[in-house]
């Protein structure tokens, strides 16, 4: 349902994408994340096409869905320790990501038992881990209380200083006011309202995300 | 309907295919008039015999049905082109139906001659084997929303089955070796040849137009999915 | 990527599978209990005459070994799948088919292990004479068990993604395991009833070549189901 | 509430467990299909010869139902747990019992369009000679499918709570269910043979008297079962 | 991980619950709908008690909580069908609840296809069609752009001043902003701010929650 989404994201810009329900942003960032495939145009990641390039793409990728993509019977430190090893990091800095997102009176408890927020603060744990070049963040604020909220932002700006890039899904602006570049509307599939270049700072940098014109097009 | 969908097309057009129906059903049943007529009763069976004319063309358009299946889904995989993936899905359809006809027939047969609806002979029980695997590989397909992982999927699928019927044959074959052996079909005499081969062309062109229709269907089936995406497009408008 | 990259990421995989397995409660030992449970049932189908079961034996404990495995492989997609874990693991850089071998071996160990509690308690109950040459039976149980395991994880792989898994996975799985089956029902027969001289060794070959078929098939058809 | 009420909901909740079954296309044919491969892997493990097979033709029929049906009562649940429907279901004012009146109905439907299949194809394929008192036969069968679905739908709505449902559900139900396999296995067998003088009226008495323990025991625990 | 909530909502209330993640909102909620039994300590819905009389809570109570509760093979209107039928309500209004969510458009659609905000649409939908006496809404902005947000609060109002009440999760005051009476917080498992009597408006009107001190325990 996305006709021909045209956007372009910067290293060290963090964007804010809006639009109404079932308008295919979390589709978009699917795709981006090269979790699925387009019909039609392209997209790429740090110059790598999503498409055929998908190893390269992962490499850079972070991904923040509606779901925490835990592992329920592992305890939140097991969990955090399987992504390390997956992303071939060391486990030393387990704990300190732990620790920032305040999970640390629960590292050995099962995932089952969390509440909604804290699976999520788990999750930004993980991201924390990884650090990724491009963060892809899908509705990030959802279940998060207002310190949960501040963790988040302050791991994206980390992120933007660090040269980093983000694409955040948003409905609601105020928690997410601060950390935001710029915003990009999707209406009936198109990018309704696409920032002027001189809006976006950096303008030299590499381009985190590519869609030229028509790309993502599912019809 | 999925979010992600191949290049939408054309719904395509009947051409001449409706005349091609017509004209395979008229040979169909003068195949079937000429071979009734012109094979003698069998020593053995008897009139019986003409189940053949009906029973091993279904068996042999069976295999040429699940060998399209095989190749198209071949080609899925490597071109990605949802055309091909439709037309597995048909070939393995009507392939389906031939598959259970000869079970069927061969039943029907096997009572009076055998004496027995079924027997663990080899050949019977492959068939019914190759059966189940396409029974399953539709399951699959109707199982899946998603088109494009019904395409990939069900190509694997239909690759892995393809290749497996032989073996099964084979293992079966063994297997039923290893123990007694019951009377098996007869082997061909020649003056029930051209019969035979008639009706086995009369099925094949029945099996085409078949096939075509079935992949028309699915075609319009896809884009009626198309339809009912753009309709679900951007959720609530307003 | 590094080979050895793959090999930490297979151990990784293989420890939570093995781990998430040991941890939720009905996990082996349900199994197995099951694996047995069904072993009783078919006692009772076959009736009480010695004889019939002793015949029976061989192919029934196939059967259960099946029945009870197959619910294994959809578990192991299973827990990927509630909380979407299945995407995380998909992003995670390097080859994907680290991921099929990793669930792979884990079902391995698992199917395994299974198998001897339902064999020892199905030697019991079918009041199976153990053969001399129970070593190669053995290496013939190994055979089916790699034949039946990698088509099952390789099949669960879609089925569990799908609705109405637990119906897709041995519909799907059955009919194509079918030789495998066929050769180790009769090989394993072959031994207990000792006539070994018919053909023991075709079966044991076939058994051989179809596992290195789905082995071969199944890693390479992954890729592109796991893709989607 | 009044009992036309429940009658309301029972129908409603009948509909839609029919439906989505229907909807999930192959749902129902997927079962069915499952039971004809299940019989044919009998048919291999329990090797060629005619006599063998039809001995075990009666305990093999009741087995298939029984393994393609534990799926059934599974999806039944498995229909309510995606997207917490159940929790919605569970908060609708009005008795419970009817939600398991409804399941229960639905899955009869079900598991009977299921058998009507199954034995059709057994009889075809282990040749079983159909028995002039065919119709107590049909009765038997009747019996047996109670039994087995009222326990089924009730085992169902527990393990449907624990993750690995899947093996949950038949390690709870097969033990429990095996006297009135048994009875239903033996009652069958003795009508394919034709010995009927020899008990089979025990039999049936005993799967009657089962029947009815087991609905008075279901619809009576259902409650605290769901509640939690 | 309740130890004494102590809190009183009166019909015709709309009150805010907050607390940090994991503190115990949503299983508060949960007991008060009969989901859960709290292991001590009692609660009280319209005077019914939510152990004891949990057939007379359910006719009051309508709860949306984290997760949808749609069934995915049905359409939406079979949904609200099946809802209509189990509630003993007149099929007659469902469309006119699908029209005011915003669905019209996908009516017959299957659910499965829905997106996020688009099933939690057709929850409210479900709500709407119940009109129940006590709302128990866990984090009901969650997935809802602005529409649907305006949409969530227009109800929430209406059912005030039909003198209903209404216990509304949140953790970002900001949407929620115009229909709160009073906000209670939950710190350590106890009401950390009970708000003063004189604070509510309607103090004649009946309990619509009664959780006097010590109830809802669940160490
Ligand atoms: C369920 C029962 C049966 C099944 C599933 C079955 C299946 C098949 C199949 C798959 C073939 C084609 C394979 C090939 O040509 O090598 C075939 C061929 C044939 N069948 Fe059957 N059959 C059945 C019963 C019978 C019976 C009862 C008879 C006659 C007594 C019979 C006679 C033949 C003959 C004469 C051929 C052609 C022989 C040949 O070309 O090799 N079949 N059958
Ligand atoms: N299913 C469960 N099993 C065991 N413990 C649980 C379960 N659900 C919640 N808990 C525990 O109850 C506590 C409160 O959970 P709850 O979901 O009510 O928190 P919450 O206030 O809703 O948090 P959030 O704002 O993140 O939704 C959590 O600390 C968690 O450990
Ligand atoms: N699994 C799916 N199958 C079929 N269609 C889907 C699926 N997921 C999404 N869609 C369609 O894609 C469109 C966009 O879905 P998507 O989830 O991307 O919307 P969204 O922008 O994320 O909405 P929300 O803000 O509610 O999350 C929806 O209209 C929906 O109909
Ligand atoms: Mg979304
Ligand atoms: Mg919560």
């Amino acid at each position: 349902m996305l006709r021909g989404i045209n956007l372009q994201v910067r290293a060290g810009e963090i964007v804010g994408l809006l639009g109404h329900n079932g308008c295919g942003k979390s589709t978009l960032l699917r795709i981006v994340a090269t979790l699925l495939k387009s019909s039609a145009g392209e997209a790429y990641v740090y110059g790598a096409n999503v498409r055929t390039q998908g190893d390269d793409v992962r490499t850079h990728v972070g991904f923040f869905a509606h779901v925490p993509g835990l592992y329920d019977d592992l305890s939140a430190r097991e969990n955090l320790a399987f992504a390390a090893t997956m992303l071939g990091l060391p486990a030393a800095d387990i704990d300190a990501a732990i620790e920032r997102v305040g999970l640390a009176h629960v590292t050995n408890e099962r995932v089952r038992g969390f509440s909604a927020g804290m699976q999520r603060r788990l999750s930004l744990a993980r991201l924390i881990l990884q650090r990724p070049r491009l963060l892809l963040l899908d509705e990030p604020y959802n279940n998060l209380d207002t310190a949960g909220i501040a963790l988040m932002n302050g791991f994206i700006d980390e992120l933007g200083e660090a040269g980093g890039a983000a694409l955040v899904v948003v409905h609601d602006l105020v928690p997410a006011a601060g950390v935001l570049d710029r915003t990009v509307t999707i209406r009936d599939g198109r990018v309704a309202a696409p920032a002027p270049e001189d809006f976006t700072h950096g303008g030299t940098s590499p381009e985190a995300i590519t869609l030229p014109a028509g790309a993502a097009g599912i019809s | 309907m999925s979010p992600v969908t191949a290049n939408t097309f054309d719904a395509p057009e009947a051409g001449r295919w409706p005349l091609f129906g017509w004209l395979s059903f008229a040979f169909f049943a003068f195949a079937q008039v000429y071979a009734v007529a012109t094979s003698p009763a069998d020593q053995m069976m008897g009139h019986l015999q003409k189940m053949m004319y009906v029973h091993v063309p279904a068996a042999w358009v069976t295999f040429v049905a699940f060998g399209i299946v095989l190749w198209t889904s071949v080609l899925f995989l490597w071109k990605e082109d949802e055309r091909h993936d439709l037309m597995a899905a048909s070939a393995a359809e009507i392939g389906a139906v031939f598959c259970g006809l000869t079970l069927i027939l061969g039943m029907i047969w096997g009572r009076p001659t055998w004496g027995v609806w079924w027997s663990w002979d080899a050949r019977l029980t492959s068939t019914l084997v190759l059966f189940l695997i396409f029974v399953g590989y539709l399951a699959l397909r109707s199982f899946v929303e998603d088109a494009q992982r019904r395409g990939q999927w069900s190509a694997a699928v239909g690759i892995l089955g393809a290749i497996n019927v032989p073996i099964v044959w084979m293992s079966v074959k063994w297997w039923r070796t290893l123990h007694q052996l019951q009377s098996d079909p007869r082997s061909l005499s020649p003056e029930y040849a051209r019969g035979l081969v008639l009706n086995a062309l009369a099925f094949l062109f029945l099996m085409i137009f078949f096939i075509r229709r079935r992949y028309e269907a699915a075609r319009y089936e896809r884009a009626a999915e198309h339809a009912s995406q753009a309709a679900a497009l951007g959720g609530y408008n307003g | 990527m590094a080979l050895h990259d793959d090999m930490r990421r297979i151990r990784a995989i293989v420890w939570k599978d093995l781990t998430t397995e040991r941890r939720s409660k009905a996990g082996f030992n349900a199994v197995a209990a099951l694996g047995v449970t069904i072993l009783v049932l078919f006692g009772f189908a076959l009736g009480p005459d010695t004889k019939a079961l002793q015949d029976a034996a061989a192919g029934v404990l196939w059967l259960a070994v099946l029945f009870a495995g197959v619910l294994a492989f959809n578990r192991s997609y299973q827990v990927e799948l509630d909380g979407g874990a299945l995407e995380v693991l998909l992003l995670y850089p390097g080859a994907r088919w680290a991921i099929f071998a990793g669930k792979l071996i884990a079902n391995l160990i698992f199917v395994l292990a299974m198998l001897v509690i339902v064999v020892a308690v199905g030697i019991v109950l079918f009041q199976v004479r153990i053969p001399a040459q129970w070593p190669s039976l053995i290496g013939i149980m190994l055979l089916g068990v790699i034949g039946l395991v990698s088509l099952g994880t390789f099949y669960a792989a879609m089925s569990s993604r799908s609705r109405a898994r637990e119906v897709l996975l041995p519909l799907l799985l059955y009919p194509m395991l079918i030789p495998v089956l066929l050769a180790s029902m009769e090989a394993t027969k072959a031994f207990l009833t000792g006539d070994i001289m018919n053909a023991v060794g075709a079966w044991v070959q076939m058994l051989a070549l179809f596992d290195v078929i789905f082995l071969v098939a199944t890693f390479w058809a992954f890729e592109s189901v796991i893709e989607v």
